[in-house]
């Protein structure tokens, strides 16, 4: 019998697939169409002390395989999150990971001091999301700002695990995840969007309002997947990886590549199934080629 | 184009909407909104225009193509009241979100109908039917009027003077100006008036928030901040039906 | 009567469409397929002193709407170039620039030399190249490096236009544009391949056997798109751009983001008449839209 | 799968490939690459074997549909001399690239071919009739003789005892080990040997150095200083017929 889950610090997955956050809610959007106590873990749309309206649309663009977004992380907010969203969450036999975004190091601390005291299982600090050009971008491809960052929340967590969202738009991400990991930071997770655009011709007006969106989907897997290994390879914490992972065996290819769990996004919009699918896939193969443990599996890249 | 569902357990309500997979592969990747057009004994009815590469492929498919649907999703139009004389009005393939309202109250919506020519006109015999009146109009006058569905509201109530006088309901789906006018005209004169909204979608069900629309302040429970921004609703699952007094034009 | 040449440097191109080097070998390959009098210039495949054998196979692998390359920069070196290849090129009329890499400033220096000796019409300094560890990279993403690079290069060339040719790994592309224009770079081209990966899940091998290729195709159009945006906005040089080209409407967008000229690689191996249906397309365009020039076009993007 | 093609002025020669389009979009992006089967008056046939992605939206092609093809593209096989006997030597789908070389020398052709199973062999009828001689083998027996193709080459030349006098002239096309085997036995017997590689191919022209494979040294003209690495030839252009003296295995 092979065994799927997977250890993030001190964080129990009972399955090494979760979703990515901002590409599945609060969790209870999907809940009617899948049976959320099948992921290891639910990552939830970026979260602001304040709420945040958003940017105006068009909020998307489909491209060759992938699109674009710059929902400008519109959010509920710490308050609304805590009240109404995180007790909905709870009632599922599963992890809940909650992303954070602030415009500075107090916002990001106020952030996790709070969540960690309502218990949730582990913080996502965003550092790359490529929609707002001051706060994250900013620390996210600032190597002192980042370890900066990183320690001062390491420090204010009592129980829930750190995991740093890598930035792609760096030349050597091996390098920021590296800086993560000194500062205290129990995992990583890549990629985010790769800042993209898209131009309509006939109004001469780029497709996003915000002209400049993140880039999601198959496009960047092949980038993703480069970027999981380089990690790996400079890394001893558990890396989450992600970046156009759209079945089983995309997600398979990130683990031999290193990663410990993968996280879904742009799928679920093509299938919202797409995560069980993909957990089963992963058993099949593990089966298929007698493995008992996920771990025999991560890294196992034969790269000589 | 019609589709038939091995589980159609829950059929859609008038308004409501599918989104469906266009091609195989992952270009294009994005799954297609249509609205209802019309239920069926097995399965329901989609009526779309060929905009760009999704729905020319969707065109393409032999049939016997399995496509995949996700859906019903959005709300759907309220139904009108005892009380109520329902007013449709529907511009181009608009029309697909509020044919099987009108066939769903045979005889009594008034029912205006406009585009861009004749051939762009689908279902006017079962309109015809369907409606208690109904006005055509194109932008060429190929068929029906020459003018606009606002040309033809104005006519409608000239032509019957007690019209506004009744409790009227408005329904209406088609282009974004159309809209507008619409909204405003039953907003000024006091009519209860439901709008569906297109916006680009990604997951058709509240999780992505790409298909935001601006509504207007007093209607948003958000407490914020940044007050000088506007608020926003999603189509997919605040819509795409929303009353016309909500929406910051 | 709207106008389709355009100015790179001192180097003036008939047409706004050029081939990308490594796309279109040394010209000839693809002379019985299309008319090479109708590109703006023909961009050869890297260039290096010394003939280079190139990596072992496979070489190449497809992924979702591209292609992971690393041919190892196998080229015949040098000398057969100015032999055999260089004077069947100037059989046609359309210009020649020729991508050069070398593993030291030296090298660079001789190629560079010989080459504008030899009058080809322009150099592409590719700096850019993921497919070695030494050389390219190198340059490409260390600020002083490329700055001393391209300087010394602007110094050896008499009478050839200088392009330098910028890697996309880099967290701000606007900033290494500066630093090439700042150099004397007559000229930026970009972007070059991204980094990326595949891997064989049943094998647990890369797809290529370099491990790392470089990303190109439609799949990375949004990326080269913001890319050549965000140097339009930071240096008056002009911009070759690509990344993805298909066809003229994706050619528009990049002249609308700031390219004076683009070049198509990848979309040579699907259709090799495209640069020729690029150049007809933009040209209906621009009637239609009642253009006479194509610098009207140029950065025209309406981003208010 | 047979193509018509409007302006097929130039026929391919046996060995010769073509490039395909496979699907509408971008994904997959890449033509694949198939070699002629069989010229027809209006065209030509490929013969695939259901591999991946491309060919298997190939197999779901309605007939009709147009597809980009570009070629003929690359080396044909020499043709035998007048004092040459032909034996030809067919492992799978390798049956598509040697088939009309059989075909074009009726009656001169020893043909070995093997597969899988029996109803992995394809065109048997045809081949019988084409052939001198034709042995058929297959791993699992279920038709021909059990056992692969070189089994059939080792009984071929035992049963005729003065065959390995006669001027023989090897051409083989199928999965790379057997063409190993039967390089190594062509070489070792000092048998002419012309065998049709696999590569993964960009363009198929010759320009972007996708498709290499190794070669020789002596057999390169290329001077270099990394003298302890391979030089390679392109499979596209140079190949993808080659002299089996020339391969570095
Ligand atoms: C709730 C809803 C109901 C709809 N009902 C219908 C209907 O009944 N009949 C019909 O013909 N059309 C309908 N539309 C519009 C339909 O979704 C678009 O025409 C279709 O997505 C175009 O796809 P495409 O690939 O042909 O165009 P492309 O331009 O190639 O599409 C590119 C991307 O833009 C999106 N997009 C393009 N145009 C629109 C649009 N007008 N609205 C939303 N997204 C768009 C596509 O979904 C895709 O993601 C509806 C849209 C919404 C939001
Ligand atoms: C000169 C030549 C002649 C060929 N002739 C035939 C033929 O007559 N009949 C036939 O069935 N097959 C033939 N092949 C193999 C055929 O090209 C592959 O089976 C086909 O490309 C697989 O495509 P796919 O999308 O189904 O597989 P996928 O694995 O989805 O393809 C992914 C990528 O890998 C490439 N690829 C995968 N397998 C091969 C392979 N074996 N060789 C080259 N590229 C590959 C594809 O072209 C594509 O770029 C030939 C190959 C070459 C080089
Ligand atoms: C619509 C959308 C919204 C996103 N919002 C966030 C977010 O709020 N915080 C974050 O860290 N990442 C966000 N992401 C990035 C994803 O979590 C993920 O890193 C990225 O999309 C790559 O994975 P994918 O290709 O599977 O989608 C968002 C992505 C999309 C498509
Ligand atoms: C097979 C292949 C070989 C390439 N070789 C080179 C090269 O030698 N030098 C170089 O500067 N760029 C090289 N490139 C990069 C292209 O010139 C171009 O920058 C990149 O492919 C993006 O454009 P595209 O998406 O249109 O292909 C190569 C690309 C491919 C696909
Ligand atoms: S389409 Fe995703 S929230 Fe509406
Ligand atoms: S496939 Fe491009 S060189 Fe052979």
């Amino acid at each position: 019998m092979s065994r799927l889950d997977v250890q993030i610090g001190s964080m129990h997955l009972k399955a090494p697939v979760v979703s990515a956050s901002g590409c599945f809610g609060y969790g209870e959007e999907y809940s009617e169409f899948i049976d959320l106590n099948r992921l290891g873990a639910v990552v939830v749309k970026g979260i602001s002390l304040k709420p945040m309206h958003g940017n105006p649309p068009p909020r998307i663009c489909e491209t060759p395989c992938g699109m674009l977004n710059s929902i400008g992380l519109q959010n509920v907010g710490l308050k609304v999150f805590l009240k109404e969203k995180l007790p909905f969450l709870r009632t599922f036999d599963t992890k809940v990971i909650v992303n954070i975004l602030g415009n500075s190091l107090k916002d990001y601390e106020k952030l996790a001091r709070s969540l960690d005291d309502a218990g949730v299982d582990a913080i996502e600090l965003n550092v790359s999301c490529p929609n707002v050009r001051k706060g994250g971008i900013w620390f996210g491809t600032d190597r002192k700002m980042l370890g900066k960052l990183v320690s001062a929340i390491k420090a204010s967590l009592q129980h829930s695990v750190l995991i740093t969202k890598l930035s792609p738009t760096v030349s050597d991400i091996g390098e920021f995840a590296q800086i993560a990991e000194d500062a205290g930071s129990d995992a990583v997770s890549l990629i985010n969007t790769i800042p993209g655009m898209a131009i309509d011709i006939n109004t001469r007006k780029p497709k996003i309002r915000n002209i400049i969106g993140g880039l999601s989907g198959p496009a960047i897997k092949p980038i993703a997947l480069r970027m999981v290994h380089e990690t790996y390879k400079s890394v001893t914490i558990p890396i989450i990886g992600m970046g156009g992972i759209m079945n089983a065996s995309d997600a398979l290819e990130f683990i031999i590549a290193g990663a410990t769990a993968v996280a879904v996004g742009t799928a679920n919009f093509i299938n919202p199934l797409t995560t069980a699918e993909i957990i089963d896939g992963i058993s099949n193969f593990m089966k298929q080629e007698n493995l008992t443990a996920l771990n025999d599996l991560t890294g196992s890249l034969h790269d000589g | 184009m019609e589709l038939t569902s091995p589980e159609n357990e829950n059929q859609a309500l008038p308004g409501q909407f599918y989104m469906l997979g266009a091609g195989q592969g992952y270009d294009p990747l994005l799954k297609r909104a249509f609205s209802l057009f019309r239920n069926t004994p097995d399965g329901f009815q989609i009526l779309y225009r060929i905009q760009g590469r999704g729905t020319s492929l969707m065109r393409d498919m032999k049939a016997g193509t399995s496509v995949e649907v996700l859906g019903p999703l959005g709300r759907p139009y309220p139904e009108p009241s005892k009380k109520q004389t329902p007013l449709v009005i529907a511009g181009g393939v608009g029309l697909a979100s509020v044919f099987s309202l009108v066939e769903k109250f045979p005889k009594q919506a008034y029912m205006l109908y406009g585009a861009r020519s004749g051939e762009d006109l689908f279902s006017v015999t079962e309109l015809r039917d369907a409606a208690r009146d109904l006005l055509l109009s194109t932008d060429d006058g190929s068929l029906g009027k020459k003018g606009t569905v606002m040309d033809s509201l104005h006519e409608l109530v000239s032509t019957h003077a007690t019209l506004l006088n009744e409790r009227l309901i408005m329904y209406a789906c088609g282009p974004e100006q159309m809209l507008r006018e619409v909204s405003q005209f039953g907003m000024a004169h006091n009519i209860q008036t439901y709008i569906s909204f297109e916006a680009h979608m990604a997951c058709g069900v509240g999780a992505c928030l790409s298909c935001a629309v601006a509504v207007k302040k007093k209607k948003s429970k958000q407490k914020s901040q940044q007050d000088n921004q506007p608020v926003y609703k999603k189509v997919c699952t605040d819509g795409p039906v929303f009353d016309a007094r909500e929406i910051a034009w």
